[in-house]
């Protein structure tokens, strides 16, 4: 098992699902975060200055698959938060140990 | 006619109420936006009451209500607050000049406020300020003068108790007209555009029921019957539109929060012509078929793709031009001398569908051809990385919430 | 008597600022909720005014206050508005009857909207209409005829200034009754409801301190000396709430903010059957010994696991209740005419006992009866699922904050 | 004199307006501290309130306004309400005593919810206390009782129609005062403390300018010509100063929207004391520079690392003493009898200067030394521990956002 | 070292806390998230009609405990968050191969 | 690759972002969450009683770093989010198996 973690812009979340639906990935979480790429956000001109508006708003996606879905659900993310502009954002996979399910309480993974 | 305290006291705290409803506007819009245009939604507010106040001491009132030329525009004798003084003025007889002008002051405030819908989250700062000086006094005073002050309207005898046509279906047929110019705000075709704090938005609207008492019933100018009257059907009508829009967003679906406020501030939009004019049972029902219409009006508006962002043309221009036909129909000389079509005189229905196309057509004209040249020149919108960043920061470097 | 600009001035702002009391009630509770609540919340106390509009216009000021039946209800004289017109009523000779009219239909409003408070986060918005028509119609009316139109709890002699029976005491106890049959809210014993925003529901509360004037001040139906003494007994005896319950919960732990905006609260509601009869020094007492009794009544409230979400009954029941028998206590001859217990007159204090009594077992019982009603046949609680969600997604299909 | 209804109408109603101020002031500091003191902020100006209320029935009117003694105090004619009664007082010969007393009770309020900003965020709940009970009665009773109720200042014939002196400089110097003696919050060196909440401070901006109609035009005591020119320049100061702190920022940065609501609050400071003696364009003319001038102080307060932290001393106190001084320059004789500077009276000139400097050396050395007087005995301030845990909670037990 | 998120009812962090605490554990971050599992969230029925209410509000819970405490913290956290209704959540264990401790400067785990 | 994951202070946000951006790190993401050390937050004394407020605001920085980069990364949060009172934070490191960019498709790292 893999844990999936995309940062995306706040407005791709809508298409994001949708493509992970179609393709049956429905479980995921999601979190508010702030962020900041290479670029350092988004430089704003005014008067002859300039201000640098770091620290946008974005999304946090985490998933937890299994290995095989990993490259599926990547490639799925990446298409559907494209918008081709700077602040696209990223995804990062994770390796997962264990997992467990608090309803019925059975644990899976390796045990220490 | 003597200054009468009563009467004096009675137009000063409705001009502070009308006053109030400027900033409800702003609280109304800045709850509809995303969070990363909140302050500068509800700053449009506080600028078109900070900008209206002062071109109106200094031309505006007089351009409005000056000593009338030709039925289209006031003379000069009130510029810069000249011959405006403590004692009685010309159209109210029983309250200082200056308080009437004070309150008609807020009225052009809260017209500008409510203008702000068609710009929302994407209007440079500077051309809004060049926009709203340029419109007060090219769309909204000339209108003024027409109804209230010896215009070619009045002349016509059209009725408009508090501004159906001169507030509302100015601001509405504008705001639709410069929503045309500005275009849609980047992602209305692609993502939801969700209002950020609905409980905001109904604060504001909470502050426009409470400020319309000033509105209608101050327009009464005396603190008598009439007025009594005028609150009573103001207060009627909003219940009766609340009620509606609810009933009707429930029939397609849920029965929307943000439905039934929108439908009280149509129904209160919908009797402000009528307000001095019909009964309570008539406003019952002017407020309800405002709902519904300005309700149906909203869906049109989405379903065309217009992104005239919060509804001032579907809930004010439209409900405003309900209430000037409606005001033609239902008036009841039993309450202020004037017969409509059901009493028996389709004349008055007659005067109130020329003024009320009149102003359409004078509002959307002229808003349309300001907001062309103040495009050409300053270029109305603002980049649209600083669009994406939100124009709390790009504009103001300010964060609504930390 | 003649109409007087002043008394009209004021009544009709009063009118004003108690219509603002309710959103006022509507930010107070919606302060208190859980965020996926809020929405629903406010939405009650906006429907609670605007329902009560309609109905108040069509039969609910006839039933108050047409012309007396037996000293039960009031006749139809004034259905549909008929012969409520811009002269004098027979209530109050300087104003004009619909300013009247109006005056108590915002009343009528923020009663129902406090009312909201025993069924916070968990009732169906089609029971909450059915029983808000029913109660205020079955409960309201008839209780506001007894009172001030007339009626046989004023063949008494029993004393009510501003509504403390007919507002506080019938909604506190009506609330009580209807948590009793809705039941508490899931979650309720095992873990803390949290209020999602205090500033909220302190700016609720400010509003209520503001409107409170209209309320009290207003009650004296003329703009002089009586309504300057209301006015004053209000403010002091909000102020000693405040302070009481702030010092209350001080010594049991900690100054709560929110404790010292209830004490406002309970000093408001207590002085308010008073607010004519008093002087300022007994408002100091009254105000201040409400603050501590509401406070234990609310601690007695959760003590016991009753679920009667936002204290309608701890700070409007126990401190109407309160309020009346303080007036039977205090009432001061220099004020208004009337002596109370302590300036030699037992029997005013018995009136107002048997008034509150009456108010109480009244409200209490036909609430009762009516929720068991509503619930019977429509029944009166959402889904667990839907109550899970919250009402503002399950219910209006809209969210708070984005 | 009679009492008359409409006079009383106004003074009433403008009372309420005012005690909407203080909440005003809570809810405009409270969206500028941190989220972890909102609650604590909001308190502060409704425990002031509720104090001042108390103070002020209890000893405070009569310290201020009974009658007077060597032109330094008030005598205890008034206290405990003694002789204050429904018919017309002393100073307001058409209102009810108590009408004109309440009126004065929310002006004590709202200035020691201005005095709040100093101690943001640090104050111990019952130093605060303390310290509030001791500066309402020792600053604000005798500057009260100089300006407005024949003390020497009055003698020396200062003007000062609402408050500039009493009011503003007089909350703004003791915020300085203050200030100095709690010192900086933690981290004020070292990071940025944001304001947690613009919307929520542009509501309380929004109340300040509504309700200060009440406070200006109210001040005028009566409902005609003179309330009505207080009324609008009142507005139009507002209006002028907004726009003149947005430009001023604008020219330094960018336009800021906090800039311009505080540039209307400088402008409504500026204009008190003028109030009733000015005219619309020399009003315009104070209130643009009020802006400017508050905005430069402001920034000269931040310059040297003082943490008064929401700017009662810049806003008010220096807003404040150019009022003071503007209305020594403006005073047109066509608007109530005194003439100015420029309408050729220096003596008028040199009276405000005594005036404010006199206002501002009491309020700033008593200030200061019961500052340093509850410092030593109880303590300003909350530990380390707490101040870095947030108010809220350390005090309050609360937490504002769920 | 590992790390234990889990994913619980925000009504039911009281419990777990104390469940926790019992045992020991006391350090822990909390983060707001919003959340759907398999079933996609909840359904409501209204009018013959329907809606789907999914990304629910949960709170995720981050631990770093020392390889032993994992099953302890697992066992205690899937016990005490349980409501046996769908929604109850899900618990991961990642790997974790260094840590440090900001006050203090230490560090420890393998250096790569 | 490897993630970092900083618990720090929401005040040294500022000093930490400068610290790194001078070591030429510019890419984060930041998260608000609540949290608790050993030491269980903070107790406050009142009259005679006390409570305890656990659970204060803080952030969570997260970043993915090459693994050369991660002591350098440590060292600069550790130091500039210090201040040496209880409460100061944590950092932890974990490994990341695959990484890509939205904007661009590319995908790094090993595939299962
Ligand atoms: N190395 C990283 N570590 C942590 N978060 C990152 C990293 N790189 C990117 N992000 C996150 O992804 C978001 C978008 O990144 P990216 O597309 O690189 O933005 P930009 O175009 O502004 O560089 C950032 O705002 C940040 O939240
Ligand atoms: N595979 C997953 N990846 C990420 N988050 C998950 C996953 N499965 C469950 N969750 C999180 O756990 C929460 C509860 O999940 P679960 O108990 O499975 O909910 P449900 O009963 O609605 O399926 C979800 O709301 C989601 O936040
Ligand atoms: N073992 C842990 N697991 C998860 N989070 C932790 C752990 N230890 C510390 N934290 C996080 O780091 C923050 C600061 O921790 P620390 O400096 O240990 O605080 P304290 O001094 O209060 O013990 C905590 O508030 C918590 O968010």
């Amino acid at each position: 098992m893999m844990k999936i973690e995309a940062i995306i812009r706040e407005e791709r979340l809508g298409h994001v699902k949708t493509a992970l639906e179609e393709k049956g990935f429905v479980a995921m979480t999601v979190t508010r975060v702030l962020g900041r790429g290479e670029q350092k956000g988004i430089r704003l001109q005014y008067r002859g200055g300039s201000i640098e508006v770091d620290m946008l708003p974005k999304l946090k996606i985490e998933m937890f698959v299994r290995d095989e879905d990993v490259e599926t659900v990547m490639r799925t993310i990446c298409d559907s938060a494209r918008t081709g502009r700077f602040g696209d954002g990223r995804i990062f996979v994770l390796p997962v140990v264990m997992s467990g399910k608090v309803r019925t309480g059975e644990v899976e993974g390796m045990m220490q | 006619m003597a200054i009468d305290a009563g009467d004096t006291a009675w137009i000063m705290i409705s001009a502070a109420l009308v006053m109030l409803m400027t900033p409800g506007v702003g609280l109304f819009y800045g709850g509809l936006v995303r969070s990363k245009s909140v302050i500068s939604m509800i700053s449009l507010s506080i600028l078109a009451i900070s900008l209206a106040s002062i071109q109106w001491v200094l031309v505006g009132y007089s351009l409005a209500f000056g000593s009338d030329i030709l039925g289209i525009i006031g003379g000069l004798d009130f510029i810069l607050m000249r011959n405006v003084g403590m004692s009685e003025g010309p159209l109210a007889g029983t309250v200082p000049h200056l308080a009437y002008m004070m309150f008609q002051l807020v009225f052009a405030a809260v017209t500008l406020a409510i203008l702000t819908s068609a710009v929302a989250e994407r209007i440079k700062l500077s051309s809004f300020i060049v926009l709203s000086l340029l419109w007060t006094t090219v769309v909204y005073d000339p209108l003024a003068h027409w109804v209230w002050a010896g215009g070619w309207l009045a002349g016509l005898g059209a009725l408009d108790f508090a501004g159906g046509t001169v507030v509302h279906i100015s601001s509405g047929f504008s705001a639709l007209a410069i929503a045309l110019v500005i275009g849609k705000r980047a992602g209305f075709d692609t993502y939801v555009l969700e209002p950020h704090n609905i409980p905001m938005a109904m604060i504001g609207a909470a502050l426009l029921w409470f400020g319309w008492f000033g509105f209608n019933a101050g327009s009464a100018l005396t603190a008598g019957g009439l007025a009594a009257s005028a609150f009573v059907v103001t207060n009627t009508s909003a219940a009766a539109g609340a009620i509606a829009w609810l009933l009707g967003s429930w029939v397609r679906g849920k029965p929307s929060a943000l439905g039934m406020v929108s439908g009280a501030i149509a129904g209160l939009v919908a009797i402000t012509p009528a307000a001095g004019y019909v009964d309570t049972i008539s406003a019952l029902l002017i407020g309800a078929f405002a709902g519904l219409l300005c309700y149906s009006a909203l869906l049109f508006r989405v379903g065309v793709g217009l992104d005239e962002s919060l509804d001032a043309w579907a809930v004010h221009g439209v409900g405003g031009l309900w209430g000037a036909l409606a005001t033609g129909i239902f008036a009841n000389p039993a309450v202020n001398s004037y017969a409509g079509l059901i009493h028996g005189n389709p004349g008055q229905f007659t005067a109130q569908i020329v003024a009320a196309l009149a102003s359409v057509a004078y509002a959307f004209v002229m808003s349309y051809v300001l907001a062309r040249l103040v495009d050409a020149t300053l270029g109305l919108r603002v980049t649209e990385d600083e669009e994406y960043v939100g124009l709390d920061i790009a504009v103001h470097g300010e964060k609504a919430y930390a």
